[in-house]
């Protein structure tokens, strides 16, 4: 792992609290690295566990899942669901031999703008400890 | 889908909101390579009318029939760009969006970087763009009446504009009476109108509107649905009193065997009240409720021989058997003006609210200089040894506002101009009391504010800038210690009273609404509107809307104007009779269901329902999904095996792409 | 059990007029294997058999079956479907019914008390086979293995399979008909298999199932055999979206058997026919073992015990954990 | 051709000797699972029975990629064979299957991907001394030394290994042996011969094939199909295990923008390999999956090439989960029949 590795995170955000977390932290010109990507989804429930899988075997070397707190849920109960299904995912992968730094999940409300930096931060960092993702991705085999 | 995807990709500088961390021209050339690609092109403001134009022509003359554009958060323009390409021509839900300015431009600096993630960003939603589908949005009839929950001046003000326009109203009040806080001051700046003067006829009003049903002491137990068809049930919490025949005449009270005993919450806990209770004389309703809490009869089952209420009630209004009673209508919209709870003084210890009787909030000062008061407007103490009138008193503003230590950064926006109008109430009374105001700054920017301002501080009251570090007791005495920050002298005030002017605070009950609706908090806990500038009165739950101080502090004049956006926003709805009910649904492939239903055990709507079809002649189970009830939140697909219950724009098949767009691009 | 028992039962359960068949074992072409048999009629019961050799979950065919198009005028044939399960194998009935994979009504299931299985790839290893038919049948504390005149005593540890050692459900917690008489229910034991990859560093771990997983021929005999494996149209095998690439190569294998482990998380009962069909000797066991364990540590829920319970991948608790969230 | 012999503590040297050329023997893998590419300095050991996958992925690799190109552009880009390669230790069986693959791959158009591989390798069998429980190759056509389909036959002698070239490919890799070897005398032939008659009788497994190819069209509805498929899994096991099998499906395989276009083995026991893009599927069971697999490799093929596509390894049978036996079901066809 060099020292000027830039990890590639992809990460799936929940419509209602954390991509409005994250837009606030744009409005209130926080400041990230770039390393990280977003895919709005409505519903952190929405994220199927699988895609975490996926975007590590096309080319991400991290995963960030990101929904309301638990009993914000603009839907009640998404965020309970993704808990579960992630968590499980989460055991999984790390049984695999995945580096554990390589998937987070975190709660962002719509207001926690500064919060968002903070979790892009740590996600950030810990793919880049964890260096490139060289497992199961997919072009490194027979592309 | 079978025409072949032809996109536009329209990149934004937003000013140089966008153009300075990212270099819009290698974006727009970019996207111009990319597949299915016609045309790329940058703009200044591409939400503007011209920007707009750029785009529609492009679809006229390109026949471009998927637009993606790369701006600002789909939060703040989806709907416009929509709105546009619709407007050309083509399905709006062939627009995807790349946030290049709060996910990019506005939180990097070095523009290589805000260029390279722009780059992604335009790729992956190119990639979801050429698959996504059209969709049509669904009308259905909207129910002509409107749930106002609250019903201090902002529900009143809701309420009473939506019943003039001929809606149903049904008016929903936790405590025994409306009125609010609003009826506990007694005149209000900066014209010093009495309070009571001008809320009670609205009061009235509102108890009497032929289209308002008012269901005081009662609370909203569940409210399930979408924009124009929420059902809504309400529990009328038992009075104990029979409503229709309770005269108010008060005979109970007089009689109650615990008369006088309890603190009166209308009071701020100066004044008592019996277990039978009206608030206070103006309350409207004007009907008795029994406290069951401190009821003798209802608490210890056994009140004397009989309780007194009953035998002195002419009327037989007593009713000790009364039952909480659920009342369930239906609504077209709902507005929550649930209002805000005074910030606790007590949580600034240093303060010594809770250990000196003469340190008292700006709310104990209302009621204590109100004619209808506990003292009946006299300002009396007691300084240990008697009752005294005071004569050295300090304001100290800005208490649980703008205050890190607490919790509360934000301003709340009152308490500048009440400190005002209280100390010029208390010259009024007291012509030679000492009057002083400890302040960090003086915000009087509302209409006639600073005039006020400026009339109380040449009545002699005087303004010490100073944020008092500690209040401590010295013989009878209170002793204020602060510096004078404009001539850097610390001082130790001596004073007989206290006024804290505490600030506003989101109500401590404001999760059971949150619950019940699904609203947000904004940053300062107070609920979250759908946008800060153009959308203040709405919530992202459509057909919700906020009116008042539930949404943050403001003084009347702003919650009245407040409530009568909220009302004429909610009356769209009701108005039309119909609403437009979400595109973005679940839709279930029939053929390869399984049907485990687990899809219906996980929507929290049930808007999933479990169907027999005949599958080439087998009876088998399918899960079927109700368009109206479907919010498209998704949680279904991610759970669903056989990948068979999709979110509409939301697929997995447009989702992938994306995913390995942001994983390969370079 | 005696075997008359059992070929009287599923006889009588054959003939029966709502049963379409009974699916049971049956002696296999050749040394150790056994078949599945389907039994229609009473006359073909006497070809089952029950022995230590009955590692086939037969559960896996009450949902492989195609249901045909039935041809205009005529009527699908709903009859009953009979089948002899252990108690792992009713776990999976068991689960079905959780989730609608089947209906009560659908199945007449025949419960066999086991012993537990052996191993056959053990078996075969250390006893090793030949053309001719062998039959093995359980003893008090083992195994008695009978070659023509020669008859061998082998000890239960010896032979034992491995989820077997690890079975908490010898009996079957769902049944119509129950043969013989319970057998006594074991203690949970640590599963070694999954610690053995736990106490592994993560790079050790991935080394380990990259050679694993880099050996899938991708013939999906763990997906079919599997009992819960049933969509009608598997997202491994769909196009659009493609979840997983049709070539065979490490990446693809890897996702192909995350999506697999997952898509069971929750509802595999552990009866280890994937491990056991596998031609490529994966430990895909370990996989699934290693979330039922999660399962029922951290979330207190097992799979396959209630017919009644919420499934697990559609439900949740407020509490559940959530330690891993930042 | 020449015979040579090679003593066995030579075999390093002689396997040392072939770099430069690409090597594929069974793998070290415990279980010999497949066919692999031999490391620098690795020895391959031959004390094996057979692999489990066979050595036809070195001709036909399970995914082969047949050329990359961009989303939305013209161009493609076509991967390049051009190594040269060995298969050392290749069962009888295996290199005839290879003979009968080919027919179909040189039929009516060669594919230039089989082609040029067949073109490029070199095949060194390993004769079989003691044969496995399901084998049967002596049923159909071929033995434990059978030749065909080879270009270099090893036999173990015990001491030594007595290797007969039976291709220009196979003289030259003698040739390159050098002095390794040393030439075979008749006394090695002799024991050869008498290892490959003890071999034949070791294989107890049999099947009758006369009346077969012909036969089998009539018992399209025979309640055999039904008997034998009754407990299929539907699984590839058989197929991708068999050296004959040769179908194959082609992909398109994208990632963001960039895409491959790859064939990969298929399997006619798979639901979906038949299935029409209607939803109509003209072999909708197993039933007529596993009738299609038995017919293809000992009627149809039979028709075309005048082979049968069957060359008794018992692949199928040993991995067959649920025991389904392809002797047993020819036993079951002759009965019919």
């Amino acid at each position: 792992m060099s020292a000027t590795f830039e990890p590639n995170i992809v990460a799936f955000l929940c419509n209602w609290c954390s991509y409005a977390g994250a837009d606030l932290a744009g409005t209130s010109r926080e400041r990230y690295p770039a390393n990280l990507q977003i895919i709005r989804v409505m519903c952190s429930g929405r994220v199927n566990p699988l895609y975490v899988m996926n975007a590590l075997q096309q080319g991400a070397d991290g995963v960030l899942v990101s929904g309301c707190h638990p009993g914000d849920c603009h839907y009640m109960e998404g965020n309970y669901y993704a808990r579960r299904r992630l968590g499980m995912l989460k055991d999984l992968m790390e049984f695999i031999g995945v580096d554990p730094r390589r998937f987070h999940m975190s709660w962002v409300s719509a207001s926690e703008g500064h919060k968002w930096k903070e979790v892009v931060e740590k996600t950030v960092e810990d793919a880049r400890e964890a260096g490139p993702f060289e497992g199961f991705r997919r072009r490194q085999i027979d592309w | 889908m079978t025409e072949k995807p032809k996109v536009g990709v329209y990149v934004c500088h937003c000013g140089i909101n966008i153009s300075s961390t990212v270099d819009v021209d290698a974006v727009s050339e970019y996207a111009q390579k990319l597949p299915n690609v016609e045309v790329a092109r940058t703009y200044s403001y591409m939400c503007s009318d011209p920007g707009q134009v750029l785009i529609k022509n492009d679809i006229r003359e390109l026949g471009l029939n998927r637009v993606v554009v790369a701006s600002c958060s789909p939060r703040m323009h989806e709907p416009t760009f929509r709105k546009a390409i619709k407007e050309a021509g083509v399905n709006p839900f062939f627009l995807e969006m790349a946030n290049i300015r709060e996910q990019c431009s506005w939180v990097h600096e070095e523009i290589e970087e805000g260029t390279a993630k722009a780059k992604k960003l335009v790729g992956a939603a190119v990639a979801k763009a050429r698959l996504l589908e059209a969709l049509e949005s669904k009308e259905v009839d909207a129910e002509p009446a409107a749930l106002v929950i609250g019903a201090g001046i902002a529900g009143i003000q809701a309420s009473l504009d939506i019943a003039d326009a001929g809606f149903k109203v049904y008016l929903v009040e936790k405590t025994p009476s409306v009125g609010g806080r609003m009826a506990q001051l007694d005149k209000t700046f900066p014209t010093l109108d009495c309070s009571a003067c001008i809320l009670t006829p609205k009061m009235v009003d509102c108890a009497s509107h032929p289209n308002i049903e008012l269901l005081s002491y009662s609370e909203v137990e569940e409210i399930t649905g979408f924009i124009g068809n929420f059902d809504v049930k309400v529990r009328k919490k038992a009075r104990y009193v029979d409503f229709d025949k309770c005269t108010g005449c008060g005979d109970c009270a007089a009689a109650c065997r615990v008369k006088d005993r309890f603190p009166s919450e209308f009071d701020q806990g100066m004044g008592k009240r019996s277990a039978i209770y009206l608030p206070f004389p103006q309350a409207v309703p004007a009907k008795y409720t029994i406290d069951a809490e401190n009821c003798l009869f209802l608490s210890k089952g056994k009140c004397g021989k009989n309780p007194k209420c009953q035998e002195v009630c002419g009327a037989e209004a007593i009713n000790f058997e009364q039952q909480d009673e659920m009342v369930e209508f239906k609504v077209g919209a709902v507005i929550v003006a649930t209002g805000f709870d005074t910030f606790d003084a007590s949580r600034k210890p240093e303060y010594g609210y809770a250990d000196y009787p003469n340190v008292i909030t700006g709310m104990e000062m209302e009621r204590l200089v109100s004619a209808s008061g506990p003292t009946g407007g006299k300002v009396k103490i007691f300084n240990g040894k008697e009752e005294i009138e005071p004569k050295e008193i300090a304001f100290i503003k800005c208490v649980g506002s703008r205050d890190k230590s607490v919790g509360n950064e934000y301003c709340s926006r009152v308490c500048c101009m009440y400190v005002a109008k209280q100390a010029h109430l208390l010259r009024d009374k007291m012509p030679d009391a000492n009057i002083r105001v400890y302040y960090m700054d003086v915000r009087a920017f509302g209409k006639g504010f600073e005039e006020f301002y400026d009339r109380v501080r040449r009545e002699n009251v005087r303004y010490i800038r100073g944020n008092p570090s500690e209040i401590f007791k010295r013989g009878d005495k209170l002793v204020v210690k602060v510096e004078d920050t404009l001539t850097a002298t610390p001082l130790e005030d001596e004073v007989d009273l206290v006024v804290l002017g505490v600030g506003l605070e989101p109500r401590a009950d404001m999760r059971e609404v949150m619950d019940l609706l699904r609203l947000s908090q904004s940053p300062d806990r107070f609920f979250l509107e759908a946008h800060p500038k153009l959308r203040p009165v709405d919530t992202a739950t459509e057909g919700v809307f906020l009116a008042g101080c539930c949404q943050g502090p403001k003084d009347i004049p702003d919650t009245v104007a407040q409530a009568k956006g909220a009302a004429s926003s909610a009356m769209i709805p009701l108005a039309r009779g119909k609403v437009t009910i979400g595109a973005q649904v679940a839709s279930v492939n029939e053929a390869t269901c399984r049907g485990c239903s687990f899809c219906v055990s996980i929507c929290p709507y049930t808007a999933i329902e479990m169907v027999t079809v005949n599958r080439f002649g087998h009876e088998v189970e399918v899960a079927r999904v109700n368009e109206a009830l479907c919010k498209g939140c998704g949680s279904c697909s991610a759970a669903c095996l056989s990948d068979s219950i999709q979110p509409k724009s939301f697929r997995d098949r447009q989702i992938l792409p994306q995913i390995a767009a942001l994983g390969v691009l370079k | 059990m005696e075997l008359e028992q059992l070929q009287k039962t599923a006889a009588e359960v054959a003939d029966r007029e709502d049963v379409k068949y009974v699916i049971g074992w049956k002696k296999g072409s050749y040394g150790y294997r056994v078949a599945p048999g389907f039994i229609e009629d009473a006359a073909g019961a006497a070809e089952l058999i029950f022995s230590p050799l009955c590692t086939a979950n037969l559960a896996t065919y009450l949902t492989l079956v195609e249901k045909l198009p039935v041809p205009r005028g005529q009527e699908a044939d709903d009859r009953k479907v009979a089948v002899m399960v252990k108690g792992c194998d009713s776990r999976a009935v068991a689960q079905l019914l959780v989730e609608k994979g089947i209906g009560r009504e659908e199945v007449v299931v025949i419960g066999c008390p086991c012993p537990g299985v052996v191993d056959p790839e053990l078996l075969a290893e250390k006893y090793p086979e030949t053309e001719e038919t062998v039959e093995i049948k359980w003893t008090e504390d083992g195994f008695l293995l009978v070659r023509g005149e020669e008859e061998i005593e082998i000890s239960r540890d010896e032979l034992l399979a491995e989820k077997c050692r690890l079975c908490r459900y010898p009996n079957p917690v769902i049944s119509d008909v129950m043969l013989g008489e319970p057998v006594e229910t074991r203690e949970l034991v640590e599963d070694e298999g999954v610690a053995e990859i736990e106490n592994r560093d993560v790079d050790e771990r991935a080394a380990y199932w990259e050679e694993q997983f880099a050996k899938c021929v991708r013939c999906y005999s763990c997906r079919n055999v599997c009992p819960l494996c049933y969509c009608q149209d598997c997202i491994l095998d769909r196009l659009n979206p493609t979840w997983v690439n049709r070539a065979v190569n490490f990446s693809e294998n890897t996702a192909f058997n995350i999506a697999r482990a997952f898509h069971l998380a929750g509802r595999c009962i552990e009866c280890g026919e994937c491990e056991r069909v596998c031609p490529a000797n994966i430990p895909l066991g370990r996989l699934n073992r290693k979330l039922a364990r999660e399962v029922r540590d951290k979330y207190g829920f097992e799979p396959g015990v209630d017919p009644e319970a919420e499934p697990f991948q559609a439900s949740f608790k407020p509490d559940d954990p959530e330690d891993f969230i930042l | 051709m020449s015979a040579m012999l090679l003593k066995k503590e030579k075999w390093p040297e002689f396997v040392e000797k072939l770099a430069g050329k690409k090597l594929w023997a069974p793998g070290a893998d415990g279980d010999a699972m497949r066919f692999a590419p031999v490391t620098e300095g690795e020895t391959p050991a031959l004390d094996f029975n057979n692999t489990r996958v066979p050595p036809k992925e070195a001709l036909f690799p399970q995914t082969e990629t047949m050329y990359r190109f961009q989303l939305g552009a013209e161009e493609m880009e076509e991967p390049q064979l051009e190594d040269e390669t060995v298969l050392l230790g290749v069962r009888p069986c295996d290199a005839r299957a290879m003979t009968i693959v080919e027919k179909l791959f040189r039929w009516d158009i060669d594919d230039p991907y089989y082609v040029k591989r067949r073109e490029l390798v070199t095949v060194v069998g390993l004769a079989c001394s003691d044969p496995g429980l399901n084998c049967f190759c002596t049923s159909v056509g071929g033995g434990p030394a059978s030749t065909e389909g080879l270009d270099l036959l090893m036999v173990d002698l015990g001491d030594n290994y007595l290797l007969e070239a039976l291709t220009e490919k196979g003289e030259t890799l003698l040739e390159s042996a050098g002095d390794l070897l040393e030439k075979a005398d008749s006394d090695a032939v002799k024991e050869k011969e008498k290892l490959v008659l003890e071999a034949e009788k070791k294989i107890k497994r049999e099947v009758k094939t006369e009346g077969v190819p012909e036969g089998l069209p009539g018992l399209w509805e025979d309640p055999l199909w039904q008997n034998v498929s009754a407990s299929c899994l539907g699984c590839g096991t058989c197929t991708y295990l068999c050296p004959t099998c040769h179908c194959f499906d082609i992909q398109d395989e994208t990632e963001g923008f960039e895409s491959r276009r790859c064939r990969m083995w298929d399997s006619c026991m798979f639901g979906e390999y038949t299935l029409h893009t209607s939803g109509h599927n003209p072999r909708p069971t197993r039933r007529e999956r596993t009738r299609n697999r038995i017919s293809h490799k000992y009627s149809y093929y039979v028709d075309k090439f005048d082979v049968i596509a069957c060359v008794g390894c018992g692949r199928c049978i040993n991995l067959c989960p649920v025991n389904i036996d392809i002797v047993e079901i020819l036993k079951k066809v002759e009965e019919a029949l």
